[in-house]
Order: C-alpha cells, then structure tokens, then sequence
C-alpha cells in the first residue's frame, strides 16, 4: 500500500517536471482586463467626485482650494483596486490600467494628484448624479467621504449623537488628534 | 602524513557539507516540479548567518551549546576513516568514543534548548531526547556488529569489516535496519520530529540567532554527512583500491548517492507522531539487536 | 417533517401570550417575534422540532424605542425554512436569559453582544471578555449608535485576559499568536499532559478590524460588497454573494437568471481553489511539502483563470446587489472548461498517489474524532460535520442563486475523523468541478447581467441569507436602513461555529497533531473575527506570546 | 575578506518571517503562494523560517490591528539585524479599507519601520517577486508620483489667491 502510493506520487510528481516561471527575468503581464492602479484621464474628468464618494477605502480626497480649482488626490496606499471609481464615472476618466509592478520605498510614488479647472456647471451641463441610472448608486449619504481631511480623524460622523458624559465617565478616552494616530 | 590524512578529513567534511545539503535541497525542489536554490545556497546561509547579530536568550550554556557541538562532531570526524586510510587520530579513540562523541552533540542540542527556556524549545528537547535515546541504539548496534566481525574495537578495523569478512546474513539485516533509521540519524522527513518547523517552529534552535545558528546548521550538515559516510564505509565497501585518493573520491560519490536516497526518502513522506516514531525505532532496536545476535553465531 | 405552517402554529399553541407576532416573508423566512422572559424555553422548543441553531445578532434600537434588540436564528435543514427568533429588551436593563446551556454554540455570540452592546444574560456559563480587548474601558460599547468608528482609547499595559484554569499536572503549550499552523494570529491556549491534551482554551480575535461597524456608518449599499469581499482573502465571494442576496431580499430585489449563473460559477471556482488551497495546507501541517507544493501547483491556473475572467487572483469583485459586474462572453467559457478540464485530470492523479498512502493515513485517522451526536449538538458545520456524518448542505437544503437546478452529490463520511474532511473536500472539488459545467451548459444565452433599481431601499426589512462557503455555511443577516446602507449587517462565517467545536477535537490528542486538528477546520480567523477584538496579554511566562516568551526568557537569566 | 563575503552573502539568503498582522488572508496566500512551483521564491536563496530569531526580513500583511500591535513590534525586536521590513498588500502599506477603524492602527508603517511597500489586494505573485527583486538591486523601480494638471492657469491668477498657497497643506496632510 505505502510502496504503491510512492511509486504513485512519483508518477504525480514527474509528469509536470520543473515548471518554474522566469519572472522577473522574463515579463509576465497581467491580463488585459486586470484591475492595476488607476489611472484619472484629466480631460475627461469633470470633477463630480463620485470616484471619492463611492470608494470602499474612502483613498480619494476631493479638495476645492477657490472657486476655479479643485484638486484631487489618490491615495494609492489605501486603494484596493476593486474598480468601483472606474465603474461609477460618468465620463469613463477612470482606466484601471495593467500595471501591477508598484512595489516601492516610499509611500508616496502611488500618489496621483489632479488638478482640475472647475468652471461653473454650464461646462458639460449634466452633473454624475443625473448620469446615473441605478438607485442605489444615486445616494450618497455623507458626500465625498475624504473630503474633510482635517476633521476626518477629529470629529467622527455620529459626533451628534455622541455622549461626551459616557466619555468622561471612561476616563482614559483620548481622542486621536490626527489623522492615523 | 597520519596528521595530514585527519587534516584532510576534517577540511573535507566542513566544505563538503553545506554542498550536500544543497543538493537535497535541489532535490526536493525537483520533487515538488519547481527550480530550487543553487546549490551553493547553504554556503550563502552559513555566511549570511556568520555576519547577523547574536541575541543571546539564555546563560553561558546557552552560547556554549552551538560550539559544542560543533567541536564534538568536528572529532568525531576526524576519528573517520574516509579513503579507507586511517588518521592520525583514528588510533587513539575506538568506536565508544564515536558513539560518545556523536552522543555529545546531541546533548549539546538539549542543552541549548534547555538553557533558552522556550516552551517550544523545551518540547523540542524532550523529543530529541526520546529520538536519541532510542536512535543511538541502532548505531552503537552497527558499531557493535562490525567490532565483533573485527573481533575488535578500534574504529577503522570495525568499520572496515564488511571488506575483511563475510558480508553475511546478519550484515544484511543491518544494513536495512540503517537504511531505515537514516533518516532519523539525518533528522529528515519522516523523522524531523524534534525540528518539526510546523508544530514547534524548528523546536530547539528556535531561540538561536546569527553565528549560534549558523554553527547549529553547520553541525547538523556535518552530522548528516558523517552518518552518511558511515553508511558508505560500513556496509557499501564496492571498490577498496588502495589507492587513497581513488578510494576517497569513490567514496564521496557513494556519499551524494545516500544524500539521494535521502532526499527522495524525506520529500516523498510526512512527518511521523513522536509515539509513531517511538514504536518504529522499537522494531529497529529488536532488528539490530538480532543481527547482532546473529553475527555472535557468525551468520 | 414539520411544514412552515406546523413551527407556527406550534409555537403559537404552546407559548400563547409568549408570541408577540410572525411574520412569513416568503414560504422558507419566518420570523417570530416574542416577548425576552420566555427565550430560552422557545429556543429550546425550536431545536425539538428539529431546529439547527445558526446565529444570534443583537443591535441597537434605542433612538427608536430605547431597546436592544436580540436575534436568534435557526435553521430546519430538512424543510429549508430559515426561523428569526426576534426579541428586544429596555436599554435601561438589558438582561436576557442565556441560551448556553442548552445549545453550547450560541457562547461565542452571546459573549459578543456582552461586549459590544452591553447586555447581560443569565446563566451563561463563561461570561468572560471574549470581544473587548482587554485594556479597552469598561462601559464603551463600540457597536452602540452613540460610539463614532473611529474611537480609539489608549491602550493599557497591565491588563491581561485569564486563561481557563490548567488542569491538575499538565503543563500549557501556547500555540500563536503567531504559529506556522496558524496563518493568522489566534491563541490557542493548549493543556498537555506529556504530549497527551487534556484541554485548551482559545483566544483568538486579532483579526477583526471592526467591519460590521464601519459598514454601517461609513459605507453605501454597493460599496459593502467589495469591503465584504474582503473579509476573507479565500471565500470572499460568498461573502459578498451572501450579503447581496441578503439585501436583495429585504429590499425584494429580483436579479436576472444569467447573473444568478454567473455567481454560482464564481462560488465554485472559489470552492475549487480553496480546497486545493487547504489540501496543500494540510499536506504542509503534517510535513508532507511535495503534497503542499503539488496541490498549489494544481490550483494556479484556477487563479490565473480568475484573474482573466475578473481582473484579479482573488477578490473577484464581481457580485454587487443586482447583480455581478462582469459577463462571461463565449471565449471565457471555453477557457473555464480548458482549465477545469485540467484541473480534474490532475486531481485524479493526486487522489490516486495519496488516498492509500499509509503514511498520511498514520497521522489523519482515528485524529480529531468528534461523534456525530457533539456535532450536532455543537452545530458544526460544513466539510466538518459532513466529515462526522451530519448530511447538510446549504446548496442543496436551502437553495440559492441557481443551485435550484444543479444536480450534485454531498459527500459525507462516518469516520468522524480528520482523514474524512480531507477525503470530503477532495471529493467536494470534483462536485464543483461538475456544477461547473452544469452551469454552462444550462446558462442562458444572454439577459441582462445588473438589475436597474428604481427605487430606494426600503427601510427597516429584515432579511436572512446562509451560502455554502468552501469552509461551511456563511450566514448574513442584514437590517436594511434609512441611509442608503444598512442599519445592521451581521456576519457569521462557518469558522465561527467550527472554532466553538475545536477543543472537543483537540481532547485526548497528541501535541503533534494540534495543527492538523486545527488545520482540519480550515480555519479563517478574519472571517471570525470581522466582529470582534481581543487581546493577549498574560503574565505568567508559559502562556505568553512567541514574541514575549523570548522576552521574559531574556530577563530572566 | 570574511566580512566582504558575509556582505556578499546577506542579499542572496534572506530568510522571511512572515508576520500576519490582521491580514484577510489573501495577502498570506500570496505569499505562500510565491513558495510554489510556479514562483519558487526560493531560487532567490529566499525560505520561509518559523521564527523571527532565524529571519532577515519580516513581511507584514494586513492592517495592524490593536491586539497585534505590540506583538509585531515585540516580534521585530525579536528579528537579529541587519533586517528589513516589507509591507505586503493594500491594509499593511497605508491600511486598506479599514484605516480609521476603532480596532485598526494603521499600516505596517504604524508599527515599525518599514523598507519596502508592496501595493496590491492582493498583490500578484509577481509583484511580491517584483518587490523582492527591487529590494535585491535586480530590477528597477517603476513608480513615481504621477501629477496631473487640467490646464496651466494664468501666472497671475495663481498670485492672487490665497488658495493656491494653501495649496500645498493637502499634500502635507495627506501624509500623515
């Protein structure tokens, strides 16, 4: 029984011989409708944020800085390329490109900014929310939900409804005072 | 020249282990269909390891243990007659002295485990100690077998027995019996019990760092090449010319064929239970006991 | 055989002024609503009929009438009908009865709401910390509407949870937080008697990363799918299958034929490569690599496949409420019948080389025995308990997606042992491999793929939905909200109730064989602990981490 | 001349210790999945160890939750140097989805040093090979911050508004 299952497994083990891929010697490209790092096409975007709103790890920040400029950020170190920004942009501004290669030192190289000329809405004449057909992604309950950056960590969205007694009564409760700590 | 041949010996073993290591390394990695590491690759280890930094996690015989062992295996090495060609040293130990050395290594493992005070080092130990005390058995049995066959103690005249004497019934039944507990000797699947990475995260060496670890690996490269030399010079004795040289390379060519064996042995099983190991290293135990018997009556 | 009409009736007749109301969704949701005093005797009628317990889900309800509300849902396997025991008591005394006692699975999620919502119950057996960390104060409950997501209060070095007590004469062996057994850092805490267990105690939940709650504040409806998707790294589409059917039901959602294909083919994709995935594992654990590496080599064009069709290995991201996000076009379809073709063949050779090897049978059988009627009793599920011969099957007792018209075989085994999950999920792989095809064959031909909603989602719906993960049954228990996101999303993975089970594996085993046991279950900790928050800090040396057993040994030489 | 060699020898034998620190465990399948016949990770001298006292590099995956905080550091500690830290995946690199949740600290960053960041939910076999190899000097590094502009805006324009000097507090807030 155990001689059998030996001369078996080397059997098993022998048809496939070595099959070791040459990577990173040789390419291996992803195929093509991998879902890499996004990519914004800044003449296409019409700044309507819905990328930011619709975002599971909420990575895209949405920043009017005046009236004319609004600028975007992407946040590559949170982003879980789950294609959800490609999927509700109106204007199809956001590609999911091929390029998976995005091992670095440094947080920042994932970084994407844009910045955008925001005219008033007479530029396109439809906003994302009218574009979008399906009920349950026309809601969006608290707007762009990286807008905020300062407050983000300070006040959290339930703040009216928060007891500052019950937190008291804790004692040891320190709210965090920036983003991340 | 006596001097030169145990200079020799030892310098073989310390650069020879590591590349027979990397051998069944590579073997492994062909077993499982994938590319493996160069076979250089525990040279790279060992000196890699030599540069880390050492965290001691134990007192004096925590930083003791790893030399120990070297150094005892390092003797016993050069107690062996490799080549055939007896060594300077070779006349003034005898086959207990092996053993004991051989023993000695081992107990310097338990007690590197034991002075580190890790739980999973401590049941490491425990079970090396069970795999000692019932592996060692089989070969001081072999030993045994060849001293009777010899009719004497010395070490190379005992190993050497197979070529003077009959090769026997009783010398068979030993050769299997070593054949199976090589790889407990070798510490490999399906005998790794006490290194077991899985449950107890290589048991004893677990709280070794930098050079204390790189001399424990380089030990147990050391040890799995002396048992296999043994193997070849006690039972496979093909070509005995005389010449030094000739037999000596012969003889490494038989050791890389152990180091096969060995290599397809370990990747091709699971890990036993230590109470599975136990009742197995039992049967061998009775089996070597009986072939020395054997020999006693001269079959 | 009791029908949807007998459970209410007879829960009706025997506890009259009990039962408040019942609520028939739809011929297999019932939903009973009843007063918390008479709980734990209900629960127990529950079970007599024939009842399998599932999940409690407790939630708050006080901005609407100052209640805690408590859910306790069971399943009748053999009528498919899903039962919601509903009950709610005041936020001023929250005390219920335990239901422990009788139906021991139910621990871990009456522990859980101790924690997070702040009630008590009576007569629960081990009413220990089994959330919280244990420097996280006293009083803040994180699941309660008036605690932010994001609140983080400061750690506290001096707090340790306590351990079971060890038994007479045996020493504990810690196993984690982090073990080469364990690809997720859990604590068991693991009583020897030489090398013989006597006991174990388990302190896992590190894991959790408060999901359900960032789901409910922070997230939409169609982004939750993704954030589901990503509980487990292996199931993650039944996780978000799960929670879509669930929502799809409370808002009476109905999504084409083609999309409900579509999802079963991804579940069983993701069944095939996870059970590749835990044979190789298992072959690992008990030190058999070549079987490691063998089966991983297997299960790589599975994954290749996966990324073609959905643009990544693994969190496919495919299903949202509606439907799923990508058709599969002809060219697809013959790729998945190249790869599953390929992959059968090869299986074949691996089942051969290893079904009579002696050597792995020496360290799977006879280990990890449970008998049937613990499992039952347990509510073990999934490939363990069909390995220890209890015959359930979410697919086929409850269907869902287009298991409706599969035909498939169960596996079950009656050796009880952990030989006879391995020989359940091999064979479970060549079933999945069939509905595969199956579903090909039958799918139709084209169809919309994402159902168009017209109107918002109705608030306040309850709704129950169990999909048969690779590991056992999920459970998803969604209370839809104002908001466009849901008010309440519970999450049962299978590993939830098979963790409750393990120590009973462990009983009377070799130390060596703690991971194979533990492995046997396929353990997914972040599935478990989506929901919780546990700490291990101990004093005493024995029971400390890896990392602080290296510490104190330093000090103390 | 042995300390040359032994400098030599560092990069072409690391050994991993892989440390989950609240990972979904896509990123730890990954990584195991390296180990397989198709990736062999070990062609590279690279093999995973059980314990951080044999290891070189120390791979995090997942976001660092609040119970597995000090046992990460605790486990760097633990690590003999000369070590480096890699942070596998989407929840150890910047923290996932997850980041601001009552139980989550963040990123592998939060926790301890980290030398390289992988990217990715999970990250192809590849692209762990990849990173490996970056760190390994055998490839080079493809990825720089990419900045985008609508239009150039009048010189002016940009004079005239406090806005645009506030400009640059974002980037720095971002950050963190």
């Amino acid at each position: 029984m155990w001689l059998t299952s030996k001369i078996k497994q080397v059997f098993m083990v022998a048809k496939p011989g070595v099959v070791t891929l040459r990577y990173p010697f040789e390419p291996r490209p992803a195929p093509k409708n991998f879902r890499g790092q996004p990519y914004w096409d800044h003449h296409k975007c019409i700044g309507c944020g819905g990328c930011a709103a619709h975002c599971p790890a909420r990575t895209i920040l949405v920043r009017d800085l005046c009236q004319e400029l609004r600028v975007m950020v992407y946040d590559g170190s949170r982003c879980t390329y789950c294609g959800r920004c490609a999927d509700v942009c109106p204007e199809d501004a956001i590609t999911m490109t091929e390029s998976f290669e995005l091992a670095t030192g440094d947080k920042e190289d994932i970084n994407e900014t844009m910045e955008l000329f925001m005219a008033t809405c007479q530029r396109c004449g439809r906003c994302y929310d009218h574009e979008i057909t399906n009920a349950i992604d026309r809601m969006s309950r608290i707007g762009f939900k990286y807008d905020s950056i300062e407050m983000r960590a300070v006040v959290p969205v339930s703040s009216e409804q928060f007891d500052m007694k019950l937190y008291e009564k804790t004692e040891k409760i320190k709210r965090p005072e920036k983003a991340g700590e | 020249m006596d001097i030169l041949i145990a200079v020799i010996n030892v310098l073989i073993f310390l650069t020879l282990a590591p590349l027979f290591e990397g051998v069944v390394r590579k073997l492994y990695a062909k077993v499982q269909s994938r590319q493996g590491p160069p076979i250089v690759q525990p040279y790279y280890d060992l000196l890699k390891l030599l540069g880390k930094e050492t965290l001691s996690a134990g007192n004096w015989a925590f930083r003791i243990a790893p030399m120990m062992a070297l150094a005892s295996i390092i003797t016993a090495v050069s107690l062996m007659p490799l080549g055939y060609t007896a060594g300077f040293l070779t006349q003034y130990g005898d086959i207990i002295t092996v053993i004991y050395l051989l023993t000695l290594g081992g107990v310097s493992v338990l007690l590197g485990a034991l002075s580190s005070k890790n739980t999973y080092a401590m049941v490491g130990a425990s079970r090396e100690m069970v795999t000692i005390i019932m592996v060692e058995p089989v070969l001081a049995m072999t030993f045994i077998l060849g001293a009777l066959k010899a009719k004497s103690l010395a070490i190379d005249a005992s190993m050497a027995s197979s070529l003077s004497g009959s090769y026997g019934f009783s010398m068979v039944l030993m050769l299997v019996v070593f054949l199976m507990a090589l790889q407990a000797f070798v510490a490999r699947q399906p005998f790794d019990i006490a290194e077991a990475e899985v449950e107890i995260m290589e048991g004893p060496f677990i709280e070794y760092s930098g050079p204390g670890l790189a001399l424990f690996k380089y030990y147990m490269m050391i040890k799995q090449m002396f048992y296999a030399a043994l193997f070849v010079a006690v039972f496979v004795p093909i070509v005995n010319t005389g010449y030094y040289l000739v037999d000596m390379a012969v003889q490494l060519v038989e050791i890389l064929v152990v180091f096969v064996l060995i290599a397809v042995l370990g990747s091709t099983n699971p890990r036993l239970r230590i109470d599975q190991a136990v009742k197995y290293y039992a049967i061998l135990i009775a089996a070597s006991l009986v072939a020395v018997g054997l020999t006693v009556y001269g079959i | 055989m009791p029908g949807i009409e007998e459970i209410k009736n007879g829960l009706k007749k025997k506890f009259k002024d009990a039962v408040v109301a019942v609520e028939e969704q739809n011929p297999t949701r019932l939903f009973v609503d009843i007063k918390s005093a008479k709980v734990r005797e209900i629960s127990n009628e529950i079970i007599a009929m024939g009842g399998r317990y599932l999940v409690s889900i407790g939630y708050d309800n006080i901005s609407r009438d100052k209640t805690l509300g408590m859910i306790h849902t069971f399943g009748f396997d053999r009528d498919g009908i899903f039962l919601s025991l509903r009950t709610a008591v005041p936020e001023s005394k929250p005390v219920m009865d335990s239901i422990t006692p009788d139906i021991p699975n139910a621990g871990w999620s009456e522990r859980e709401y101790m924690d997070l919502l702040g009630m008590k119950f009576t007569g629960h057996p081990k009413p220990k910390r089994l959330i919280l960390a244990d420097d996280w104060p006293e009083g803040v409950h994180p699941l309660r509407k008036d605690i932010p997501w994001n609140l983080m209060p400061p750690a506290a070095e001096d707090v340790a949870y306590q351990l079971d007590e060890c038994p007479e004469g045996c020493s504990i062996v810690p196993v984690g937080p982090y073990h080469p057994t364990l690809h997720e850092p859990a604590h068991f805490a693991v009583y020897v008697d030489g090398e013989t267990i006597k006991g174990s105690d388990y302190r896992g939940f590190m894991t959790h990363r408060g999901i359900e709650k960032l789901c409910q504040t922070q997230l939409t409806y169609n982004e939750i799918p993704f954030v589901a998707e990503r509980i487990c790294g292996i199931c993650g589409s039944v996780h978000a299958t799960s929670y879509s059917q669930a929502v799809e039901l409370a808002g009476g959602i109905k999504i084409s034929r083609r999309a409900e294909y579509i999802r079963t083919i991804m579940l069983e994709i993701e069944r095939i490569h996870s059970h590749l995935l835990w044979l190789g594992v298992a072959g690992h654990l008990i030190g058999f690599d070549t079987v490691f590496m063998q089966s991983w080599r297997i299960r790589e064009p599975i994954m290749w496949l996966g990324e073609r069709m959905t643009g990544n290995r693994k969190t496919y991201g495919m299903i949202v409420i509606g439907g799923v996000r990508r058709d599969i076009t002809p060219e697809i379809k013959e790729d998945i019948l190249n790869v599953i073709g390929k992959v059968e063949e090869e299986l074949l050779t691996v089942q051969k080389a290893i079904q009579g090897d002696s050597a792995i049978h020496r360290r799977t059988k006879g280990v990890g025995y449970v008998s049937t009627a613990d499992t039952v009793l347990w509510s073990l599920v999934g490939p363990v308990a069909r390995a220890r011969n209890v015959d359930i099957d979410v697919r086929r007792d409850y269907p869902y997606a287009a298991y409706d018209e599969m035909k498939f075989d169960v596996p079950v085994f009656d050796s009880n042992d952990v030989w006879a999950t391995v020989l359940v999920r091999l064979l479970e792989t060549f079933e999945a491999i069939k509905i595969i095809r199956q579903c090909l064959d039958k799918m139709p031909n084209d169809g919309p793929i994402l159902t168009e909603l017209e109107a918002p989602i109705p608030a306040l719906k309850h709704a129950l939905t169990a999909v048969e993960a690779p590991r056992g049954e999920v459970v998803h228990y969604v209370i839809t909200g104002e908001e466009n996101a849901p008010e309440r999303w519970r999450v049962r993975a299978p590993t939830y109730p098979n963790l409750q089970g393990v120590p009973l594996m462990l009983l009377g085993n070799q130390l060596a064989d703690v991971p194979i046991i533990i492995g046997s279950i396929d353990p997914c900790f972040s599935c478990t602990d989506r929901m919780e928050i546990v700490d291990l800090r101990s004093g005493a040396a024995k029971t400390a981490s890896q990392g602080e057993l290296e510490e104190l040994s330093r000090n103390k030489r | 001349m042995l300390a040359n060699l032994i400098k030599k020898a560092f990069p072409r034998s690391l050994w991993v210790y892989h440390c989950n620190s609240g990972a979904c465990n896509g990123c730890d399948i990954e990584i195991l999945n390296v180990l397989t016949p198709y990736y062999d990770i070990e062609r590279f001298g690279m093999k995973l160890v059980a314990s951080p006292r044999h290891a070189d590099v120390m791979l995090v995956s997942g976001a660092v939750t609040r119970p597995t905080l000090p046992i990460v550091k605790k486990a760097y500690d633990a690590m003999p140097s000369p070590k480096l830290v890699f942070g596998i995946g989407s929840c150890a690199v910047g923290g996932g989805c997850w980041f601001d949740c009552y139980n989550v600290t963040g990123g592998a960053d939060k926790a301890v040093p980290v030398n390289y960041y992988i990217p990715g939910c999970p990250p192809r076999p590849e692209a762990i090979i990849y990173g490996v190899a970056l760190a390994l000097g055998l490839v080079e590094k493809k990825v720089a911050p990419i900045e985008l502009k609508q239009m150039e805006f009048p010189i002016d324009m940009y004079e005239r508004n406090k806005a645009w000097e506030d400009r640059n507090i974002i980037y720095e807030l971002i950050k963190d």
